[in-house]
């Protein structure tokens, strides 16, 4: 019996370490396959410098800077309207509307990204080109677009979760006091519930960083700086796609395992961050 | 010392920690062997956590620490229960546990009384059913049930959810039983029914009875014991 | 009486020999009976649609067989065979010495095909001078009005570097000159017909296997790109379509390439575009 | 007079947020129908064989999607098998044996793992695979196995935190029980624990199989390819829905394979619903079920 304890933990442990070692081994066996290019020493121009291969330039600056762009730009579209979904569904809860959006929110998703890229191809990308009327609608806009849609559902879950976790007595003071449903958000809501909210928009950031197939059919993929946001850009996701392509003995290739080393530090650096803010929300709830 | 004779668990200076913070302060108590010994007292004081440390199932629980000295008599030779060689399986076996609120497994009543059989490797089914059965009418149970023993047990009333698990708890026979509140969350007639029935069990098990109720402790208890400010008192 | 029967059974046999080699195209695919395996074909785009019809053909013949088709581009393609990860590797350009020293590369030659600037059916520039098409892939002129087209900036597209089309069309056509970096870049031949097809602005290149009425192929210097112009020589941007092995060409890769290089390989060659070299 | 224009303000701001984002959502399934809707018949499935033939491999399907939900519905299966085991497995030791010490660093980085763009996570399968391939086992190419196992690590993390999060909210009269009856630690885990807590666990690998339905940027690296028809084993290379959508978008020949794509998003759509909705059916019934109490 005491056998048979033994043998099951060991496996059980050792599933864990396999599995964590996954994690680590993945970062690993990248920082290996770059070493060649990191020994040469040109990692800060290899972050910033441009992408001219026909010159023997291989700068990831304009895919990082694509990266940020359009992240940033679909956190901007959609934080706005995440507040508003989620201020819908837990605060002002219209006839009982807000469970309904919810519902329909948590169902997003669901939706696969690849659709996503779809219909930004087939719908919203010759829309973007008519109606400004430059550039060929493959851009950092429309990218930004699909990809703010496609984060608002984790956005407005996060926010709503916060929301719930405002003591209902504090709430009820507002009200006792006359307050309206502004006051009692920038009141008792929001000092309450910014810290989920942060962590709901950290790891929103995250996910429109990482993800591959919207970028890659909607963003034109140029290897140019972006100027504008209907500039043609190439994110480190799509680059990846697009090199793997490549020789494997090239410095290009060996350029796709910088970019996954810059995307896999970017998104721990993210998740650390947002665990950090949960861990202090929890220490001044209990004091 | 006459008396020896007849005890069946001896605690000597048990301390019980919880997160650091102390639960019992230098508890030592006798319990004499075919008794039921009360324990009251306000709530929040650490009852089941003292009903824990005789079958040693608060080491199930995190950040939990013990201090001191349990020992009960099995046979003839009284075990130091946290002795390092003892196996807590058998332990539990020997000592069974009622808890407040009924809790029976999502399984049928039959397998729900087997579930201690089937846990201590016991394969025989005809000496199984056997047992199932006796433990069901040392329970009060069988009338009521033994048309329907495929059925789910949570389909039974409050008092006969608390009568399986008293069944559940006897099918060993176990020679120590702790209850913790047995009839808080029944009614007052299901409540006499199992008191009725803990008095006909005193003359298999020792048994240690949590209650919140005085009248039912002055009914059925041989002895009893107030917890409050961590320290065990006795009060007749 | 032996003599009429003899030349009856000569008429017979001569008849039967007819029958034979009329039926010999439909042949062709006999020498697939009874393999069993796995045919793993990757690399250039232009490649795919004869791939996929000479696949199909293959596999309605003897379901046993699966042949796989992936694209990537021409270096995929040659990288790929020469690593061992595919039996076959194609390229729309020749592989380069170091490669086929470092491989042991096969190359077999089974098309020949050009590579045409292509705009949207709408737009109203039709002729360009290779020094314009440098210019508007350099991005020295950015708008279509410069060249007598509306006034709407130009929105280049391009390949990435393991495609053999674009190392075609940038030796050939720009002559080594820049592509901007402003290009949106685009992963297939396929995937530059439907860009340029969706984008109105558009200037492109693509096999010229690919063109339909989608595209339009830009005259260059007085010259139409169509399957006959690169026939004849007077069209310059060409380039054969090679199917490589690595070392010698064996087993399924081998009935596989003998089918392409056959007559009816030839024929859907033919039939999607492309100039048959038998 | 200022707070009521505020407090109207805040109402408007709220619907409008809610209207556009419906709205959005409600246009692209709505675009996805219109246009795709009349290509949604067994012709788009089977092309011009006949179903049977084709279920029961007897003629091979070229131009419909038959090839790619088959391919689709192997690499779940595969990559499920693979993963829960594991996710289970860990999932367990984080819950009931994990010192406490040390569950802070797995969590973080099971967390990690949960973020690593799938990319990279293809990118990581594609570099084994070629490494495997040129120093171990020259038959070792991009394949349904290779994605599959990439795949696995992908869900790996939904499956690990659902198990551990699922065990971990047990009440404690639930955890007591076999123990107060002798049951060892691995008995109260197999006969109470997680029989108790199915309906968390199953949903999380509902969602992870519509994770493995869903992701493109992991399979297209690989082993994912245009055209290969029914995979003959693991080791063969296989066609995807969502690689198949991909595809489709991007190089297209004619409007009819066009429509292909529209339908192949429909059916796509479809199943991802569907197991999202099965998902939170199994959670809500399973647990009034098993987790009755009277």
């Amino acid at each position: 019996m005491d056998v048979k304890e033994t043998i099951f933990k060991s496996v059980f442990f050792a599933a864990s370490i396999l599995s964590a070692g996954i994690t680590l081994f993945i970062l690993g066996f990248m920082i290996v396959l770059a070493l060649p290019i990191l020994k040469q020493g040109l990692f800060f121009d290899m972050l910033t410098g441009p992408w001219a291969p026909d010159h023997g330039l291989f700068g990831l600056g304009p895919m990082i800077i694509g990266t940020i762009c359009i992240a940033l730009m679909a956190l901007v579209i959609s934080f706005p309207v995440s507040l508003g979904c989620s201020f819908f569904i837990g605060i002002l809860n219209p006839r009982g509307l807000g469970k309904w959006l919810k519902k329909i929110i948590e169902s997003m998703t669901a939706v696969p990204t690849v659709i996503y890229g779809f219909v930004g191809i087939f719908f919203l990308v010759p829309l973007v080109r008519e109606l400004f009327l430059k550039g060929s609608g493959m851009c950092i806009l429309s990218a930004a677009i699909m990809l703010s849609i496609l984060i608002s559902p984790t956005m407005i879950l996060f926010f709503v979760q916060s929301f719930s976790m405002v003591p209902q007595n504090d709430l009820n003071a507002v009200d006792a006091l006359g307050g309206n449903t502004a006051q009692k958000f920038f009141y008792v809501v929001l000092p309450h519930s910014w810290k989920g909210m942060l962590t709901g928009i950290i790891l929103s950031f995250g996910r429109a960083m990482g993800d591959t197939l919207i970028a890659l059919m909607i963003s034109g993929n140029s290897v140019a700086f972006p100027g504008s946001v209907l500039d043609s850009a190439r994110t480190l996701t799509a680059h990846i796609a697009l090199i793997i392509a490549a020789d494997f003995d090239s410095i290009e290739f060996k350029t796709i395992f910088l970019s996954s080393i810059f995307l896999y530090i970017m998104t721990s650096f993210g998740i650390i961050m947002s665990r950090f803010s949960f861990k202090k929300r929890k220490t001044i709830n209990e004091t | 010392m006459p008396m020896t004779e007849n005890i069946k668990i001896n605690i000597k200076n048990l301390w019980f920690y919880y997160n650091d913070h102390p639960i019992l302060e230098d508890i030592s108590l006798e319990i004499p062997q075919n008794t039921i010994t009360a324990v009251t007292g306000p709530s929040g004081q650490g009852k089941s956590t003292f009903l824990m440390t005789l079958n040693r199932l608060w080491e199930s629980i995190e950040e939990t620490r013990i201090k001191g000295h349990i020992e009960i008599r099995f046979g003839s030779d009284f075990q130091n229960i946290y002795d390092k060689r003892y196996n807590v399986s058998d332990l539990r076996r020997q000592v069974g546990m009622v808890f407040q609120v009924p809790n029976p497994l999502p399984m049928s009543i039959y397998n729900n009384i087997a579930f201690p059989l089937k846990l201590k490797g016991e394969n025989n089914k005809t000496l199984g059913s056997f047992r199932v059965e006796d433990a069901l009418k040392r329970s009060f149970l069988w009338d009521e049930v033994k048309d329907r023993l495929n059925e789910d047990a949570r389909a039974l009333s409050g008092g006969q959810q608390q009568r399986l698990c008293i069944a559940r708890a006897l099918v060993l026979n176990p020679q120590v039983l702790l209850l913790d509140e047995p009839t808080s969350s029944l009614d007052d007639k299901s409540g006499r029914v199992i008191e009725d029935l803990l008095l006909e069990l005193k003359k298999d098990c020792t048994m240690i009875l949590v209650s919140h109720y005085l009248d039912q402790v002055k009914r059925i208890a041989d002895s009893g014991m107030v917890l409050s400010d961590r320290q065990m008192k006795q009060q007749w | 009486m032996i003599i009429r029967n003899l030349t009856a059974l000569l008429i017979f046999m001569i008849m039967l020999f007819f029958l034979v080699a009329g039926n010999c195209f439909a042949g062709e695919l006999d020498r697939f009976k009874g393999e069993k395996q796995v045919l793993r074909i990757s690399g250039g785009t232009a490649h795919i649609p004869v791939m996929k019809e000479a696949a199909k053909r293959i596999m309605t013949f003897n379901p046993d067989i699966r042949i796989t088709i992936a694209g990537g581009g021409s270096g995929a393609g040659i990288k790929q065979v020469g690593e061992g990860l595919v039996d076959i590797g194609n390229s729309g350009r020749k592989a380069t010495e170091a490669e086929i020293n470092k491989y042991g590369l096969k190359m077999i030659k089974w098309a020949i095909d050009g590579v045409a600037a292509v705009v949207n059916p709408k737009n109203l520039v039709k002729t360009l001078t290779r020094q314009q098409l440098q210019d508007i892939f350099s991005g020295k002129i950015a708008n279509w009005k410069e060249l007598g087209g509306n006034d709407k900036p130009i929105n280049v597209y391009t390949r990435d570097k393991a495609s053999g089309t674009r190392s075609i069309f940038w030796k050939k056509a720009l002559e080594k000159k820049d592509i901007t970096s402003r290009a949106n870049v685009v992963v297939s031949n396929g995937a530059m017909k439907t860009a340029v097809n969706n984008d109105p602005y558009s200037i492109g290149y693509v096999s010229v296997g690919f063109i339909n009425d989608s595209v339009f192929a830009i005259v260059l210097d007085g010259v139409k790109p169509t399957m006959d112009s690169v026939k004849q020589g007077q069209y310059t941007v060409a380039r054969g379509l090679y199917s490589n092995t690595k070392g010698d060409v064996k087993g399924l890769a081998k009935k596989f390439i003998d089918y392409l290089l056959g007559p009816e390989g030839q024929k859907i060659a033919l039939e999607k575009g492309f100039i048959p070299v038998s | 007079m200022k707070p009521e224009f505020f407090d109207r303000l805040f109402n408007y701001f709220s619907w409008g947020c809610s209207i556009l984002l419906v709205g959005a959502v409600l246009t692209i399934v709505g675009f996805l129908i219109a246009n795709g809707y009349q290509s949604l018949n067994l012709h788009l499935i089977f092309d011009d064989t006949r179903p049977l033939d084709a279920i029961f491999l007897k003629s091979q399907v070229f131009d419909g999607l038959f090839p790619a939900i088959a391919g689709t519905l192997f690499l779940i299966t595969l990559s499920i098998i693979v993963a829960i085991p594991l996710g289970l497995a860990t999932g367990i030791f984080l819950a009931e044996y994990c010192p406490p010490k040390i569950k802070g660093s797995f969590s973080l980085l099971f967390d990690i793992l949960a973020g690593i763009p799938s990319i990279v996570v293809g990118l990581f399968g594609f570099c084994v695979t070629i490494f495997l391939h040129h120093y171990f086992y020259t038959r070792l190419f991009p394949c349904l196995l290779i994605s599959a196992l990439s795949l696995a690590f992908l869900v790996l993390p939904y499956i690990i935190r659902t198990t551990q999060i699922s065990l971990e909210t047990l009440p404690l009269s639930v955890r007591l029980t076999a123990p107060s009856l002798g049951a060892t630690k691995l008995q109260n885990i197999f006969y109470v624990l997680l029989p108790s807590s199915l309906s968390g666990i199953l949903s999380g690998i509902i969602l992870s199989i519509g994770r493995c339905a869903e992701d493109t940027a992991v399979i297209m690296l690989t082993g994912a390819v245009a055209t290969a028809g029914i995979p003959k084993s693991v080791f063969s290379s296989f066609e995807a829905l969502p690689f198949y959508i991909y595809y489709i978008s991007s190089q297209y020949s004619d409007n009819s394979e066009l429509m292909k794509g529209y339908g192949a998003c429909l059916i796509l759509l479809f199943i991802c619903i569907s197991l999202f909705v099965f998902a939170h059916w199994i959670k809500k019934r399973l647990s009034q079920k098993i987790l009755y109490r009277p």
